[in-house]
C-alpha cells in the first residue's frame, strides 16, 4: 500500500520525536518541582502536556499525512470533548457557594479513625454556616 | 384536611402563592399555542389525507411546494418560541430562581429532607439559626442542633408540618441528609430539588389562607409515596402562637427523661 | 484470520443460525430478541398499572405467584415497585427500542438499501449481538438476586442509586450494552462511507440510511461517558469511593462508610450527556422508517429530501448541547438553564421541520392505505403531540411546576411509543415480506393497528391531566396524598387502556409467527419500492446482490413521466418510455 | 505529501481510506469521550473538594517518571516495528514488538509496586477523592495497556504462523500502533494531572 513506503522514510524523524519527548516529560516534571504560583503551574503543565500529545498525535499517529474523513471524524469529537469538558465545569465553579463545607470535618473525623494522619495536615474544620 | 380537597380541581390546582398566576399564565399561553399548532396541522393533514387518496383517474402530481413556503409554519415556531423566551421565560426565571430576596425581610426557614421525612426549623425569636454539627444528629434532633449554642435555644423543629404566614416572602434553605429529595407544592408552583451536601434557597409569598400539601418529587426510595407534610397559611398572629405553643411542647418533652436514653 | 472469499462452503447449523456472520441473520436475531424484551417489560408496566389504578389490592391472577416479600399478600410491595419502574424504564430503552431500531433494521435493512453484500466487520457484527444478548439476560437475572434489581429509577441517580440494593447488576449489564452499542455503530459507520453501490453517492442515499449514520454517530460520542460513570458508580457501590457521596451523609441514622467530597449532581450531568442523545437515537431511526413508508406508499418523492436530511443532521449535533433541560430544578445553576432553554428550544426547529416535510410529501400524492402506511401515517399526528408536549417541560418556568410530574410521562411515551413503537411495527410489516418472502396478514393488521393506537392514547392522554394536577410521577402509591385522590379515575382509565393494548398485541404476535411460515407468498418487490433493498430476492441470499447494483439515481424516482410504470429503481439502467 | 490514492481498490464507493483504519480512529474518538469523561470528572472534583493533596506529597513522582519514559519508549518502538513490517523485515519487526510489549509488562509491573505501596500505607481507593480518582483513572488506563498488551502478544502470534505475507497484516500493525499512541496520549495527560500540578 502506498502509504507505507512513508514509514520507512520517517524512522529518523520518529528517533527525533522520541527524544523531543523525552526532554519534554523532563521539562514537565521540573517545572512541577519549582511550585510556580497557582494559575501559572496548571497553564504550564498543561501546555506541555498538550504539545507531547500532539506531536505523538500528528507523527507517530500519522495525523499529519491522514485524509479528510479522519479529520472530520477528529473535528465532531473534538466539539463533544469541549462541551463534555466545558458545561459541568462551568456548572460547578459556580455552584461552589451552595456547598455545606461538611467535607473537611468528614473526612478529618474519617482520617484519625482509620490510622494515625500521616501526611500534611487537614485545612482546619470551617465552621459550618 | 377534607376541607383542602376543594383546593384540586380538574385543571391545575388553586392559585396560593405570588409565582402560581405567572406559572399558570405561561402553561396556559402554551397550551393554547400547541392546540393551535394541533388544530392547523390536523386538519391540513386530513384534508390532505382524503384530497390525495389513491382512487383511479387521480394523477400524482410531481411537483412540490416551493421550500419557503413549507417553512413559514417553522419560522411561526420558532418566532413564537423566541418571543416566549424573551417576553415570559428569562425574566421570570430570574425572578423565581436566580434573585435570592433579602435575608432580612422573609420568614426564614431551614427545610431538611431525609429518607421519607421533612423536618423544618424556624429560628425562633433571635432569628438565628443554631450551630448544628453531624454527630449530633439523631431521632430527637434531626438537625443535630448544638446544645450548647444559645442561637439553637429558641429554634423550633416541625416534622412534616411547616405554617408559614400569609403575604410574606417565605425563604426556604432546602438540603437533604441522605438522598435527592425534590420539595413541591403544587398550589404554591414551587419545585426544588434537595441535594445532599448543597444548601439550595427556595422562596416564595404564600398569599392564600388555607391547608396545602408539600410532596416530595424525586424518587427517594421505598417511602417516596408517602413523603408528604401538611402546609397550613395563616394570618401572622396565629402562625406566632402557633411557634409558641410548638417551642413549649418541645420544653415539655425534653423535660420528661423518657425523651433522653442515656446509659 | 485471513479474509477468505465469500465462498458459499456449507456451514454447520450453529454457524448458520446461532453464530452467523450474515448480517441478515443478526439482523432477525436482534429482532425476535428485542421484540421479547419489549413484551416483557410491558408485563412489568402492567403490574405497576395496577398498583397505580388499585393502590393496595392484591393482583388477581398473579398476586399468589409472586414472592412474599416482594409482593405480600399478592399486594405488590414499594421496594418490588420501584423495581418494576427502574426495570421497565431500563428494559424498553436499552434492551427494547434501540436494538429494535438500530440492531434489528438497520443491521438488516441498511446494508441492502446502500447495495452492500454484508457489513464491513461480519465478525464485529456478531460479537455486538453476542455481548448484547448476555447484558439483557443479566438485567433479568437482577431480578433473582437477594437485593433484586434495580430499584432507583432507569436514571439512576447517586446517592439513592449507590446505597440501594440491586443497582450493581445493572451497572455491570449496562457496561455490556453500551460495548453492544459500540461496536455496533462503528460497523455501521464504516460500512455506510465505505461499502455503497457503486453510483450511489450521498446524496443519493435513502432517508432511512442518512438516519442510521446520524444514530450510529450518536451512539459511538455519547454512550463512552455514561459507561466512564457507570464505572464511578460501581466503584462507589462497590468500594466505597465517594465520586458522587457529599460529605456528612446520615443514612437511617447512622453515618455512612463514603468519605464524602463527591459531588450527586456529576453523575446527572454525565447521564443526562448520553441519555439525551439516547432518546435521538430512539427518535430518528423511526423516522426513517416513516420516510421511507411514506415515499412507497404515496407514490412521489419525498418533500425536501436535502431538508430532512439536513435537520436529521442538524438533530444529531444540537443534540449534544441541550441535556441540561433535565436539570433545570435540580440543583444546577440556574443562570446555566437559561443557556440550555435556548439550546432547547433551537433543537425543536429541526424536529418540526422533519415533521413538515412529512406532511408535506402527502400533498400532491396517491396515498395508498396499506398497513404499514397506516402506522406512518399514524406517526405524524401523534409524535407531533409528543413533540408538542415537549415546550412546556422544555421552557423554564412552565417547567417548575410540571418537571417530576405525570406530564413528563406523558410527553415522552407520546414520543417513544406513539412515535418510535408506531413507526419500528410500520417497518414491520413494511420489510417483512422482504426478510420472510411471505406478507403479514392485512386484515390482523388492520385490526392491530386501530387496537394499538386507541390504546395508547387512552393510556397516556389522561396523563396530561394528572400531570397538571401536580401528580409527582414514580410515586408507589398516589392516593397517599390529597392533591392527587382528583386524579385517580385517571389512573382507572389508563390501566383499563394498559391491558386493552396487550389484547391488541396478540393479533400481531399471532400474524408475526404465522405468516413466517405460511402467510401469502408475494415477489421480491410487492410494494413497487425503488431502493436498492426491493431490487434482491426475498429473502436476499448470503452476499445480498447476484452483481454488484450500479445505481443511477435517487432513492425515490416514482411517478416519472418518462416511465413505464410509476416506479423508476434506483440501479435501472435507464427509464423506458411508456408504450 | 502526495495526494493519498485510494488504498482500497474496492469495487464500492468509498472514502478511499481502508476501513480498518476507519474503525480504529472511531474507537480512538469513543475512547477520547470515555477518558474525557474521567478527566472532567477530575477536574469537577477537584474544584469542588475542600482540600486536594499535591502530588509530590502523596504520590512516588521519581517512579511514575521513570514509567512515563518507558511508557514513550514504547510508543517509539511500536512505530519502528511499524516500519520494519512496511519495509518486510521480519527480524526486525519481531524485535520492535518484543520490545514494545516487555515496556509495557515493566510499566504494570512498576504500577503494581506503586498500588501495593499504596494499600501498605492504608490508601485505598475509598480513603479520600484523591485516591478514588487514581485509583479509578489509573487502574481503567492500566486495562487498556493489558488490551494493547494483548494484542501486540497476538499481532507477533499471528506474524509467526501465516499472517507475515497477509495483505492485512501492515495495516493491522499500523492500527495496534495508533490504539498503544492513543493510550500513551492519555498517560501523558493523566501524569502531570494527577502527579505533578
Amino acid at each position: 500500500m502506498s502509504d507505507h513506503d512513508d514509514a520507512q522514510s520517517h524512522v529518523k524523524l520518529y528517533w527525533m520525536i522520541g527524544a523531543a519527548l523525552f526532554a519534554l516529560t523532563i521539562a514537565t516534571v521540573g517545572v512541577s518541582k519549582v511550585h510556580l504560583v497557582h494559575p501559572w503551574g496548571l497553564i504550564v503543565g498543561l501546555a506541555i502536556a498538550t504539545l507531547k500529545a500532539g506531536l505523538v498525535a500528528a507523527i507517530f499517529m500519522h495525523l499529519k499525512w491522514e485524509s479528510r474523513f479522519i479529520y472530520y471524524f477528529l473535528g465532531v469529537t473534538l466539539a463533544a470533548v469541549i462541551i463534555l469538558f466545558a458545561i459541568p465545569i462551568w456548572d460547578f465553579e459556580y455552584l461552589r457557594p451552595l456547598f455545606v463545607e461538611h467535607a473537611d470535618v468528614a473526612a478529618q473525623g474519617h482520617e484519625a479513625a482509620a490510622h494515625p494522619p500521616v501526611h500534611g495536615a487537614e485545612a482546619p474544620a470551617s465552621s459550618h454556616p | 384536611m377534607v376541607k383542602a380537597l376543594e383546593n384540586y380541581g380538574w385543571f391545575l390546582p388553586v392559585q396560593a402563592s405570588d409565582f402560581a398566576a405567572d406559572i399558570d399564565r405561561g402553561l396556559i399561553i402554551i397550551h393554547w399555542a400547541m392546540a393551535l399548532i394541533f388544530v392547523l396541522w390536523g386538519i391540513f393533514f386530513v384534508y390532505l389525507l382524503v384530497r390525495y387518496r389513491h382512487r383511479d383517474g387521480h394523477k400524482v402530481e410531481r411537483s412540490h411546494m416551493s421550500l419557503a413556503v413549507s417553512m413559514t409554519p417553522d419560522v411561526a415556531v420558532l418566532g413564537f418560541e423566541i418571543l416566549l423566551i424573551a417576553v415570559y421565560a428569562v425574566p421570570s426565571w430570574s425572578r423565581m430562581k436566580i434573585t435570592v430576596p433579602p435575608a432580612e425581610g422573609a420568614v426564614q426557614v431551614e427545610l431538611m429532607a431525609e429518607q421519607f421525612n421533612w423536618s423544618a426549623r424556624y429560628p425562633g425569636k433571635d432569628g438565628k439559626f443554631g450551630r448544628t454539627a453531624p454527630d449530633q444528629v439523631d431521632f430527637t434532633n434531626p438537625f443535630g442542633i448544638v446544645a450548647e449554642d444559645p442561637a439553637g435555644a429558641d429554634d423550633v423543629v416541625a416534622v412534616n408540618e411547616m405554617r408559614f404566614p400569609v403575604d410574606e416572602t417565605v425563604l426556604v434553605k432546602l438540603t437533604s441528609k441522605d438522598v435527592i429529595h425534590s420539595f413541591f407544592i403544587p398550589e404554591f408552583r414551587v419545585k426544588q430539588d434537595a441535594v445532599p451536601g448543597m444548601a439550595l434557597p427556595v422562596w416564595f409569598k404564600p398569599n392564600r389562607v388555607g391547608e396545602y400539601e408539600l410532596t416530595c418529587a424525586q424518587l427517594c426510595g421505598v417511602g417516596h409515596a408517602i413523603m408528604r407534610a401538611d402546609v397550613k397559611v395563616e394570618d401572622r398572629a396565629s402562625f406566632d402562637a402557633w411557634l409558641a405553643s410548638k417551642k413549649a411542647a418541645e420544653h415539655a418533652d425534653a423535660a420528661t427523661p423518657a425523651a433522653v436514653e442515656q446509659w | 484470520m485471513s479474509e477468505h472469499a465469500h465462498g458459499h462452503e456449507e456451514h454447520s447449523f450453529w454457524r448458520t443460525y446461532v453464530f452467523s456472520v450474515d448480517h441478515k441473520v443478526i439482523g432477525l436475531q436482534y429482532l425476535i430478541t428485542s421484540l421479547l424484551f419489549l413484551l416483557f417489560g410491558f408485563t412489568l408496566v402492567l403490574l405497576m398499572r395496577w398498583q397505580l389504578a388499585f393502590p393496595g389490592q392484591p393482583l388477581p391472577l398473579l398476586g399468589r405467584l409472586l414472592s412474599p416479600e416482594a409482593a405480600p399478600g399478592g399486594v405488590i410491595g414499594p421496594m418490588f415497585y420501584n423495581q418494576l419502574g427502574a426495570m421497565h424504564g431500563t428494559i424498553m430503552v436499552f434492551l427494547g427500542i434501540v436494538p429494535l431500531a438500530v440492531g434489528a433494521f438497520g443491521n438488516y435493512v441498511m446494508p441492502l438499501q446502500i447495495g452492500a453484500p454484508d457489513m464491513a466487520f461480519p465478525r464485529m457484527n456478531m460479537m455486538s449481538y453476542w455481548v448484547y444478548l448476555p447484558g439483557g439476560l443479566l438485567m433479568l437475572l437482577s431480578f433473582l438476586l437477594p437485593g433484586g434489581a434495580a430499584q432507583s429509577g432507569w436514571t439512576s441517580y447517586p446517592p439513592l442509586s449507590v446505597i440501594n440494593p440491586g443497582q450493581t447488576m445493572w451497572l455491570v449489564s449496562m457496561v455490556f450494552l453500551i460495548t453492544s452499542s459500540l461496536l455496533g455503530s462503528l460497523n455501521f459507520i464504516v460500512t455506510i462511507l465505505n461499502m455503497r453501490a457503486p453510483g450511489m453517492t450521498l446524496g443519493r442515499m435513502p432517508v432511512f440510511v442518512w438516519a442510521q449514520f446520524v444514530t450510529a454517530f450518536l451512539l459511538l460520542l455519547a454512550f463512552p461517558p455514561l459507561e466512564a460513570a457507570s464505572i464511578l458508580q460501581l466503584m462507589d457501590r462497590v468500594f466505597h469511593t465517594s465520586f458522587y457521596m457529599p460529605a456528612g451523609l446520615v443514612i437511617g441514622g447512622q453515618t455512612t462508610p463514603w468519605t464524602g467530597g463527591g459531588q450527586s449532581l456529576l453523575w446527572q450531568h454525565l447521564f443526562w450527556f448520553l441519555a439525551h442523545p439516547e432518546v435521538y437515537v430512539l427518535v430518528l431511526p423511526p423516522m426513517g422508517i416513516v420516510a421511507e413508508i411514506i415515499a412507497v406508499n404515496t407514490r412521489k418523492p419525498l418533500f425536501g429530501y436535502k431538508e430532512l436530511v439536513g435537520s436529521m443532521a442538524f438533530i444529531g449535533v444540537m443534540s449534544f448541547v441541550v441535556w441540561a433541560h433535565h436539570m433545570f430544578l435540580s440543583g444546577m445553576s440556574t443562570t446555566l438553564s437559561n443557556f440550555f432553554l435556548v439550546t432547547t428550544m433551537i433543537i425543536s426547529v429541526p424536529s418540526v421541520a422533519v415533521l413538515t416535510c412529512l406532511i408535506l410529501s402527502l400533498k400532491g400524492a396517491s396515498i395508498r392505505f396499506t398497513t404499514p402506511m397506516l402506522f406512518a401515517l399514524a406517526f405524524l399526528p401523534l409524535f407531533g403531540i409528543g413533540g408538542l408536549t415537549g415546550l412546556p417541560l422544555g421552557l423554564t418556568v412552565t417547567d417548575i411546576y410540571l418537571h417530576d410530574t405525570y406530564y413528563v410521562i406523558g410527553h415522552f411515551h407520546y414520543v417513544v411509543v406513539t412515535g418510535s413503537l408506531i413507526a419500528l411495527f410500520a417497518g414491520t410489516y413494511h420489510w417483512f415480506p422482504k426478510w420472510f418472502g411471505r406478507k403479514l396478514d392485512d386484515r390482523l393488521g388492520k385490526i392491530h393497528f386501530w387496537g394499538t393506537t386507541v390504546a395508547m392514547n387512552g393510556i397516556f392522554l389522561p396523563m396530561f391531566i394528572i400531570g397538571m394536577q401536580g401528580q409527582s410521577r414514580r410515586l408507589y402509591d398516589p392516593t397517599a396524598h390529597l392533591h392527587n385522590l382528583v386524579g385517580q379515575p385517571m389512573h382507572v382509565v389508563s390501566t383499563v387502556s394498559a391491558f386493552v393494548l396487550l389484547i391488541f398485541q396478540l393479533p400481531f404476535i399471532y400474524n408475526f409467527f404465522n405468516s413466517i411460515f405460511n402467510g401469502e407468498k408475494v415477489d421480491s418487490n410487492p410494494w413497487k419500492a425503488t431502493t436498492l433493498e426491493w431490487q434482491c430476492p426475498s429473502p436476499p441470499p448470503h452476499g445480498n446482490f447476484a452483481s454488484v447494483p450500479r445505481v443511477h439515481r435517487g432513492p425515490y424516482e416514482y411517478s416519472d413521466p418518462a416511465h413505464k410504470d410509476d416506479w423508476l429503481p434506483q440501479d435501472a439502467e435507464k427509464a423506458v418510455a411508456p408504450v | 505529501m502526495s495526494a493519498h490514492a485510494p488504498a482500497v481498490q474496492s469495487p464500492y464507493e468509498n472514502t478511499g481510506v481502508p476501513d480498518g483504519k476507519l474503525a480504529i480512529w472511531l474507537f480512538l474518538a469513543s475512547e477520547v469521550m470515555l477518558f474525557g469523561t474521567l478527566f472532567t470528572s477530575y477536574i469537577v472534583l477537584r474544584t469542588a473538594a475542600a482540600s486536594w493533596p499535591r502530588g509530590w506529597d502523596v504520590l512516588n513522582v521519581p517512579l511514575a517518571t521513570f514509567n512515563t519514559f518507558i511508557l514513550i519508549a514504547s510508543s517509539v518502538t511500536i512505530v519502528m516495528a511499524h516500519a520494519k513490517a512496511a519495509a518486510r523485515d521480519k527480524k526486525g519487526f519481531m524485535l520492535n514488538m518484543g520490545l514494545t510489549v516487555l515496556m509495557a509488562f515493566v510499566f504494570l509491573v512498576v504500577k503494581y509496586f506503586e498500588y501495593s505501596s499504596k494499600f501498605a500505607h492504608g490508601h485505598y481507593p475509598s480513603t479520600s477523592i484523591f485516591y478514588g480518582i487514581y485509583f479509578t483513572t489509573t487502574g481503567l488506563h492500566g486495562i487498556h495497556i493489558l488490551g494493547g498488551i494483548a494484542w501486540n502478544l497476538g499481532l507477533m502470534w499471528w506474524a509467526n504462523r501465516d499472517g507475515w505475507d497477509d495483505r492485512l497484516f501492515i495495516g493491522r500493525v499500523e492500527y495496534a500502533g495508533l490504539y498503544w499512541h492513543f493510550v500513551d496520549v492519555v498517560w501523558i495527560f493523566l501524569f502531570p494531572a494527577l502527579y505533578l500540578l
